[in-house]
């Protein structure tokens, strides 16, 4: 199962720092859809990026189960 | 004292730097003292903003008798008696559209320590068209991200976040709250990025995010690359506070 | 302000909590500008050399006008102004055979920031006897170490160095240098791990040794067993300094 | 080929932070021996732990081609 690692205010509306994607989100198009659906909280963030294998992935990056995806949105505090 | 790889004329590169940090707040705490110590030429502040008893729990140069003191005097008066050496240029402002360019024009390399997101894209956008480097730095709840921008053609804000957020989408640290080791160890990664690339040791995190979890203890050097149109910037924008 | 995670209750534990730091030098002054600016219960600082003008690029409590005086007071007289609600304590001493249990014994948790192998060695034994958790640090040219030792049952400094090493094996940061904000970054992070124990947050790197490489901004975080053996200590050695 | 990352006073006495092992270092007892042959100046650093995989690793320890291992002296700098 490919693991998402979630970062910043993504995990505070997610309520999760981590979690298991379905077999069937095989690129970041599809994560971005999933991400959408799910967590329509997430929408007021959007500027998140996506980085697939300590990469930052555009939305054709595949994506498989082996993978590990972090969700990062930009922070501001100082 | 010697220290392999970095001898005499390291040292003299470090004395001869020209550092503007932006905010005197809990980023910049670390950043500022440890710059004073180990002696940099000249450390330009600028910040507008009065010291709270609320700041004290992460800023931590700041004393209780200085609340309701503005926060670049306070700065100055123990960094001037903690290394008499460092020359310290006071820019009694907050960063603006207006003023931007001309400040950063004069100076070699910036360390964003701000606290909001219109900030981090004027610095960014100042620097990219001045040509400098500069080290960013930021904090949400017991997170940082961290990374050395626009270096010898390196991925700038921009490229870390091309989408410019919304107000709600970036709470700072007076509204979500931070602990307040936090922005000590974000601002202390940032002062170690100004030394390496000041003085050119190691490998600055140039075309990398540094992710760090506090409560883990782990971090995420995540690889990103510059985007050219990104490094084209000719203006300013109108204003980068439309999000506030 | 409000964090999530971190309520009435965490702050309360915060307050209440007893906290010894040994030595006041560059690993300790984030440990003691942080601990103080959050608002810890009881600070005790145990420390009695004087401060030098080639400590002060990486101790940045101290100014250039504090040269010669003890290090102890000229910490305590910053950090009441800081926030005159934590209770210092000092301790003009070093720890020795001779005091370590009886210091040690009055606090909750010990912060490591000696320069020493032989102190080290002490903490850990007296810890180890009195049943404290403690946080290791060090650091070495460009990079730096730190683990929670003796927390739960967890491993101890003889579990991760189960060898006493020769004087010549760990020069310390006078003998070889080291940049002045390394022992910042591994202070902070200690300062961090020490709020982790005493408010029940994140994960404590106990059971792991994590070592931070300044140069190229990355960390390696080794797990680690504890030795039951180590865990028996009923006794200090007749000293810790026959390694110099 | 095995990495062998260096910390500390160790990597000053080898001359270098990062190290390729030819492939009969197949455990953690061979590596402290080819290390004692090649690199007679750790002598002095008796205290040297082995990590594998990020995990410190007995002599008995086996080592193969993939691993990631550590040398880490212990460091007493403040």
């Amino acid at each position: 199962m490919t693991k998402l690692l979630v970062f910043g205010a993504a995990s505070e509306v997610m309520g999760a720092r981590n979690i298991s994607l379905p077999p069937e989100i095989d690129s970041v198009k599809k994560l971005r859809v999933f991400l959408q659906q799910h967590y329509p909280g997430l929408k007021r963030l959007n500027s998140l990026m996506v980085a697939v294998n300590r990469e930052y992935a555009e939305d054709a990056c595949p994506i498989s189960g082996s993978d590990e995806v972090a969700l990062i949105p930009p922070v501001s505090g100082g | 004292m010697q220290l392999t790889g970095f001898g005499r004329e390291k040292q003299e590169a470090l004395s001869q730097a020209r550092v503007l940090v932006v905010g005197a707040g809990g980023l910049s705490m670390p950043v500022l003292q440890y710059l004073t110590a180990m002696g940099v030429g000249t450390l330009g502040i600028i910040e507008n903003d009065r010291v709270a008893l609320s700041n004290l729990h992460r800023q931590v140069l700041y004393e209780t008798r200085d609340a309701g003191k503005p926060k670049l005097y306070a700065a100055i008066a123990k960094l001037s008696a903690q290394n008499p050496d460092v020359e310290l240029v006071p820019h009694a402002a907050f960063l603006r559209v207006e003023n931007a360019l001309e400040i950063i024009g004069s100076y070699d390399l910036v360390i964003d320590g701000c606290d909001n997101i219109g900030t981090r894209y004027l610095v960014n956008d100042a620097c990219v068209m001045l040509g400098k480097p500069f080290i960013y730095g930021a904090v949400f709840q017991y997170e940082g991200q961290l990374s050395v921008c626009n270096f010898r053609g390196s991925a700038t804000y921009r490229c870390l976040f091309p989408q410019v957020p919304g107000n709600a989408a970036v709470p700072g640290c007076n509204e979500t709250g931070v602990l307040g080791i936090l922005p000590g160890i974000i601002g202390s990664y940032q002062a170690a990025e100004a030394l390496k690339v000041i003085c050119g040791i190691g490998s600055p995190l140039a075309n990398q995010l540094l992710c760090i979890d506090m409560l883990t203890g782990g971090q995420l050097q995540i690889r990103c690359r510059p985007d050219p149109a990104n490094l084209q910037i000719r203006e300013l924008a109108a204003s980068y506070w439309q999000y506030f």
